[in-house]
């Protein structure tokens, strides 16, 4: 096996040297009744040309969204990749080591992490970043476990708009901890009830949890509902799905966050069929010793020059075990990794020039759709790269004629939002083109006429 | 150079390296590295578009800097690390084996990279294809009959696994079992994982032969006890064997077992869990199948169950009719979700490529090198240092530094010395039932010249415990930076840059 | 680290790097790293296949290595190289620039990758429509009038541009010009490409002020002079003031202007070779348009000509017909071909996308800042080391060690202390009438802030010239492998490893 | 511009510190009348994300061959390159480095380099190798050279089975010297007339230059004409375009050669449209110091421990100048390294392995082809990897239907060589399934059966 150095004779020869006489001596510890004395049942191994060409095969009968336009968001966003992020991300040296747990043998990671915790923090607008969860919805749940630990309080209150399957790993999370979770509704804007906001406070929450951009794509008013919040002893928490709206849009710690927390795949990963990508979440200072997953420090050496560690572990598991603040170990390193690689890339200025296209491509596209008889805006909040949109039939078989011509539509809303009949998430990033654009456009004013 | 094959030669040594500050050091103001795709719209009026004061106008802080800048200040940083293309890990527990090349190529596949996770399953068939075949594949290997793959690493899988066992009992009415029984010698994940999932744990002290000490379990057996959470082998290397036992005892006072699997690697193809009496097993693909640790992730996780768990697994859950492959949401007893979509794809992909790369008699042979290394260096190496359970073991061995100690040399300063030598340590002071443990993990991806290296440099650091304690209490001498200061970093904690940030040294 | 960015700080320093013996060190009998396609055929009798005398059993010496080996190997081999992506290069005449990342993504698109040289042309469109944009831009950049992609590095596009300079002045009849006139500053491969093209060289001693000497040129032309071969700028950083003039005077006596395009990096969209009567000029790709050099090539030397020199250009030329291409072969006075198919085509299309991506007032603002950095290090260096030639530059500027010499300290010691510094060394000991040079070219591509620690570090090692010439006599002391013997290796030639090879050293 | 660190503020203050007022002014020299004073013609510069697009789409319009089944070869062989190979190759420390002309930053690729070097000699038979050439026509004409430098004659003799580009580029490069070349006509079992060797001989020739496997892919009787030219003062030069086939074939050096020369592009590199491929040449010992080209040594450093550095360099244009032995100076080396990790991959077996089931392949394809009515072997002699087929129609013809089934067809000899009309060379390497085979066996007799 190409990927097993030993061979026959050296196996015979160390073996010997081991003092046994067959290599089934070495399993004797294992009941011999439950040793298995046939082969799996997989199929054979194959040479690595065939396994290419059977992935390769795989592949291809999915859809490939750089060749199809495609209109989905809804928590995975499509944006260009710049060359050196791939490289850079894919050099082995960050891609097959370990946890850095021998910091003199992987600065190299922990300064990246460092670097990516410090640039999380400039774009949310809290101080302190972990370095990485597993993704938006975990990171959402261990947010609100936060809460709960430090507020010692039981009852969260989720904005409607949060996405559902946040909402639905945060409570398979939460179902455990004696926590009520009150759903905030939401206006025509397509925002969270500032009203309900202020008559869920009565109840004293640990939280309020809000999500901005929402699912819906509506920016949220953070700074109206934290000014609600303020000084009431529940904290915020918001949610961040869509990372690269971070360019443009006020950060959430400057409108009164506690915590920010979500999803920052959008920075550098492919959408990967959902995985892997990567949470995130920063918190205020005062929260530097709750924060849940690994975090790195800056420090010196023995000749006092300065390098990084791992710190701040007497909070993990692996010191508190059962008393610890989250169960994390294993978290999405190289992905924190590529994500500072692309922020550092695109910078102070890229970062801002991006979320604006993407918020023109969206407004270009909401102006046109705007324009059609079978069409309407659901909601009249202001958004970032996607909005909802209501049509006169079901989104299923918009999409299915979509699809006939090659293109991917967005998503039907309805299942989750029953609410909402009829109505599709349509998204727009930097590489959705004018030319998709107004043939979607097209196509939709065409089904119109038909129907 | 060694000048041929039986020359002493270790591979440590120093060279050039480059030094790269901050990133943000590098920052110029007006400086662009960047390339946004080129706006093909026609100007809109303002109204069409957010504004005021939901609205930023800067990110300060963000660095400004250009392509070449950001491609050497990551290539730099990137010599800095020691990986598993550099050379031996011999990290127990972590399984640091070779990631396959090829695994990098068929996961980048356009066809995988730029699936939305939303098109409909008719536009994801060889995804969800995909998806179920390593299903099956995990599940014949682990002799379960249902799995997830939805957990995102070991940890969730846990989580995962454990939230079952809750919905298990409530489902029969069974309430009040609110109690997880954990070896001391368990991983730190296994107590937390609990501690998240709503159980209150309680530890078994092991026997003096390092496995589960059956009447410490019968005592600690009632019907409050959920679960039993063991690792088999268990951190120890050692196999419990009174496993089916164990699991007779737990089901019998009506408790199922939580098989930790990160420890697979010494079994696939040997034995199969569900055989050993496991209700439920996660598998970290990062370990036993391959996938690369990307410094600390992506892992993935995935839990199978046996028949009766199954309701609970996490939706959605992968559908096949005919050939046709679909999302199933309508699971009412299932726990929920764990992730926003379906968990780590790209490393379900690697693992996929991987298992097809060995086939059957692969996995084995896996297997089955793993520990004939681990034996190897376990024979080789306990003239030397004193071994925490001299017997045969399985895919790891451990060794503690109670000889040393007598030098004044510790676990930690043989660890820091290795790397002079030029290997990455092992896991030290885990599990923590031995003091001053050295875990040593080889995998079958180790040479046996490789190994001998290591074996070698062992040997040679117990000599200079001996001749020049000191050396190692320097250790390490060659890396770029010395031993760090660890308890400056927890208690003075710096933890991002900031334009006026006072460095905690100033050398040259 | 630097604490900030004022802070002097050098980036040279040592750290942790891997020994590695050669790959045959590592073989053992039995070991495999391979995997061959499946053999999906039936057995076929041997009768159907070569056999006996015309055959081997076996090639000895042949590593059996595995995957892991390979990969550890050829890593670890790969971190003991210095490279444009770690740092500064400043080479002369070399024109290390940055070489962006997005062109090893195109050049790797399968349509290029997997695309056979010999397919049908209509099956290779996007291949041909990119040599023909490619050569359009090309002669736009030079100003002439057609081009030829085929010649695989710069020193072939010399030998193509001989030979149809030979070709050209045998058409006319005119075959007693045998001679060409190269300038004693010229690179070696000039007299080279002369001499296989079947020309006498004469050398012209450059004047005072490293340009060419009108009264020398004046005194050697004659009508068996067949063309002089200038670069410009030339070697010296120069811009040869009075090209026009010479052009006149070579064109006047009956021979052409074959100008070496290695310096094109500081012309480029300022002016056009054309314009300064070239009528034959090679380019570099691997210079002037950032393809990387590969640690020594693939490079790529297209040649671009004037009109009346388009007859002769090599086979096969792509050709336009409406909107599709084609090759055309039927060019009877083509002095032939110079390679088996049409040249370094991945060159190629790295150099398309490098175009693309800088449209025409990026090429300019390259040139310029090509140029300003070479000027900033020669008024930045001057009061530390003599300058051959003391005034306004081109893209390089050549300093001697005529003040050092005095300290016992040359080029070579300067050299190789700069590598301890963290940077490569520039050119040195060319071009060969600037005794010791130091021939430094920035290119636009690095940053003022490098060249200024560049800068630092040159001043620094003056200054340790004379407070510690030892030092740089030893010089370098951090790499992994101190200054080495090359007069040993040429005296001694070992040049492959064989089983009974006798190192010529025996270290650790 | 991304690639371009100099900012506007930058670039003032630096020309200040030039003394000079504006950038003009640093290009004075250069006459004022000759300055443009509008920008180059050239179509504008594109985002990363346009240019990408733009290389997609000329890449698209191309014929993929791993996606059509493909017969080409002659000359460009197509094989399996395994995902290490790529991954290590891409390493940018081998890509972005210079020629190593510092050998103590450069012992990465100079290693790789005396270990390729090693690996040639021990593949081709002759102890001296080269560190790379242009490709294998340029390394033929170099090695014709070659033979003219060292025994003063002025006479060639080329097979005519030598590949038609190395024949033209060997005509290119010796125009000029004072050589015949003299052709040696082909045997009907496809070989070099060992008779033209015979009699040519008598005319003192400076070398015998055959290829082997020639262009028809027959394996040529070495041994036999070496026995022929031994001891006769003329040299043997082989010519070896297809370097897989070294893996199972006796080697030149073996089978009496001086010489070999060639292109291994076919151990590692892509098709990649002809080039970038690898020339390379093995000489015997007593032309150590007449081989053209690169070459490493190993040394010793000042603390004694080997080391390797690029050597021999009395030959080369830098220092001899218009006395070299040639006048290459960038060469292939990443192609070399890229060929060596390759090599180093397959190893002593795989290579074999490898070479025997390209050799199967095609055996299997003659034996199909040799069954049909329409189609008839040209040549009788042995073959490794590809053979003529002489049809009973023009070779466009048939050509122009297997493109209509997505099928690319053989090489045309007939241009080349009008004495075998109608004729294809066909070649099946280990990427050339059964499943390829058998259709295009199908096709021919359903082609058959219609004309
Ligand atoms: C025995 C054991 N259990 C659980 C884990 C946790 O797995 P993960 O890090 O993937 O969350 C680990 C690995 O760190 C482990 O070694
Ligand atoms: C001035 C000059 N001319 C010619 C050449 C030869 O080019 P190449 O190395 O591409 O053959 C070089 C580069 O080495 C050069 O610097």
């Amino acid at each position: 096996m190409r990927y097993i150095p030993l061979t026959q004779d050296q196996r015979r020869q160390i073996l010997k040297e081991i003092g046994v006489s067959s290599v089934e001596e070495l399993f004797e510890s294992i009941p011999s009744n439950l040793r298995l004395n046939q082969p799996l049942d997989l199929p054979p191994s194959l040479s690595e040309w065939a396994v290419q060409r059977l992935l390769t095969g795989l592949a291809e009968s999915n859809a490939d969204s750089d060749k199809s336009p495609c209109f989905l968001g809804a928590g995975a966003y499509r944006h260009y990749i710049p060359a050196v992020v791939s490289s850079l991300g894919n050099r082995q040296e960050f891609v097959t080591a370990y946890t850095p747990y021998q910091p003199e043998v992987s600065q190299g990671t922990l300064q990246a992490l460092f670097e990516y915790q410090t640039m999380m923090t400039q774009l949310t607008g809290l101080p302190v970043s972990n370095a990485s969860m597993y993704d938006g919805a975990m990171a959402t749940a261990e947010a609100a476990l936060l809460a709960f630990r430090t507020t010692k309080k039981s009852l969260l209150a989720v904005s409607r708009a949060l996405a559902p399957g946040y909402r639905k790993t945060l409570e398979t999370y939460t179902r455990h901890q004696e926590i009520t979770i009150r759903e905030l509704p939401v206006t025509p804007e397509g925002r969270t009830d500032p009203e309900a906001v202020q008559s869920v406070l009565k109840e004293n929450p640990a939280a309020i949890l809000i999500q901005s951009p929402n699912f819906f794509g509506v920016i949220e008013d953070l700074s109206l509902l934290s000014s609600h919040i303020n000084n009431t002893g529940s904290m915020l928490i918001t949610v961040v799905n869509e990372a690269v709206s971070l360019g443009i849009l006020k950060s959430p710690g400057d409108t009164g966050a506690d915590i920010v927390c979500g999803d920052a795949h959008s920075m550098g990963l492919p959408i990967s069929y959902g995985g892997p990508y990567l949470g995130f979440m920063t918190v205020k200072e005062k929260f530097l010793r709750q924060i849940p997953g690994r975090v790195v420090g800056m420090t010196v050496d023995k000749d006092r020059r300065t390098g990084f560690v791992n710190t701040l572990s007497t909070r993990e598991q692996h010191i508190r075990r059962e008393k610890a603040t989250s169960n994390i170990c294993t978290n999405q390193a190289l992905c924190a990794t590529v994500a500072g690689i692309f922020m550092a890339t695109l910078g102070r200025k890229g970062l801002r020039e991006l979320a604006f296209l993407n918020m023109k491509k969206s407004a270009y596209l909401k102006q046109r759709i705007g324009s059609l008889k079978n069409c309407r805006l659901t909601f009249t909040g202001p958004t970032f790269n996607e909005f909802a949109v209501t049509l006169n039939e079901p989104v299923e078989r918009i999409n299915r004629k979509l699809t006939e011509k090659g293109i991917i539509g967005g998503y039907d809303l309805s299942p989750d939002y029953p609410e909402y009949p009829d109505t599709v998430l349509l998204c727009a990033t930097e590489l959705t083109t004018r030319e998709h654009i107004d043939n979607l456009i097209s196509i939709l004013e065409d089904l119109g006429r038909v129907s | 150079m060694r000048t041929n094959k039986n020359a002493g030669f270790f591979p440590g040594a120093q060279g050039l390296i480059l030094e790269e500050p901050l990133i943000f050091e590098l920052s110029v103001p007006g400086r662009t590295g960047y390339s946004i795709p080129e706006d093909d719209l026609p100007d809109l009026p303002e109204s069409v578009m957010p504004s005021g004061n939901l609205m930023r106008d800067d990110i300060p802080g963000m660095p400004e800097v250009s392509e070449v800048d950001i491609v050497r200040h990551y290539t730099r940083l990137s010599t800095w690390n020691y990986s598993i293309d550099h050379g031996f890990y011999p990290l127990g527990s972590c399984t640091m084996k070779y990631n396959p090349k090829v695994n990098d190529r068929t996961v980048s596949l356009p066809g995988f990279a730029n699936l939305h996770p939303l098109v409909p399953p008719k536009h994801a068939q060889g995804a969800l294809r995909l998806m179920h075949e390593l299903g099956e594949y995990l599940k014949e290997i682990s002799g379960l009959d249902a799995i997830t793959l939805q957990p995102s690493a070991g940890a969730q899988g846990e989580l995962t696994g454990m939230l079952m066992i809750k919905a298990y009992h409530e489902s029969r009415g069974d309430r009040d079992r609110s109690i997880v029984l954990i070896p001391d010698s368990a991983h730190g994940t296994n107590p937390a994982s609990c501690t998240v999932a709503g159980f209150t744990t309680k530890t078994l002290t092991s026997g003096n032969d390092g496995c589960i000490d059956l009447e410490e379990l019968q005592s600690q057996l009632n019907d409050h006890v959920a679960a039993i959470m063991l690792t088999n082998p268990n951190t120890l290397g050692i196999f419990e064997k009174n496993a089916c036992r164990i699991a007779r005892m737990v089901h019998d006072a009506g408790g199922l077992i939580y098989m930790d699997g990160a420890n697979l690697n010494a079994l696939m193809g040997i034995v199969k869990p569900g055989q050993l009496g496991a209700d439920i097993l996660h598998i970290n693909l990062h370990k036993t199948f391959s996938t690369p640790h990307g410094g600390g992730g992506p892992g993935s996780g995935p839990v199978a169950v046996n028949a009766a768990l199954e309701p609970f697994l996490p939706i959605p859950r992968v559908i096949r009719t005919d050939d046709t492959f679909a999302w199933d949401y309508d699971k009412p007893m299932s726990i929920g979700q764990m992730h926003n979509f379906y968990g780590n794809f790209g490393v379900l992909v690697r693992a996929y490529t991987y298992i097809r790369s060995m086939g059957a008699a692969g996995l084995r042979e896996a297997a089955e090198t793993a520990v004939i290394n681990a034996n190897y260096i376990r024979v080789k190496l306990r003239e030397h240092y004193q071994i925490a359970y001299d017997r045969i073991c399985m895919h790891e061995c451990i060794f503690n530094d109670l000889n040393q100690q007598k030098f004044g040399v510790s676990t930690l300063d043989i660890a820091k010395r290795l790397m002079d030598y030029g290997f990455h340590p092992p896991t030290i002071y885990f599990p923590l039932i031995v003091k001053g443990a050295l875990m040593i993990e080889p995998t079958e991806t180790e040479s046996i010249e490789t190994i001998d290296q290591f074996i070698r440099a062992m040997i040679e650091i117990d000599r200079e415990t001996k001749s020049q304690p000191d050396l190692l209490h320097q250790a390490p001498i060659r890396t770029k930076r010395k031993r760090l200061d660890e308890t400056l970093a927890a208690r003075n904690p710096i933890l991002r840059w900031t334009p006026d940030l006072n460095f905690p040294s100033q050398p040259d």
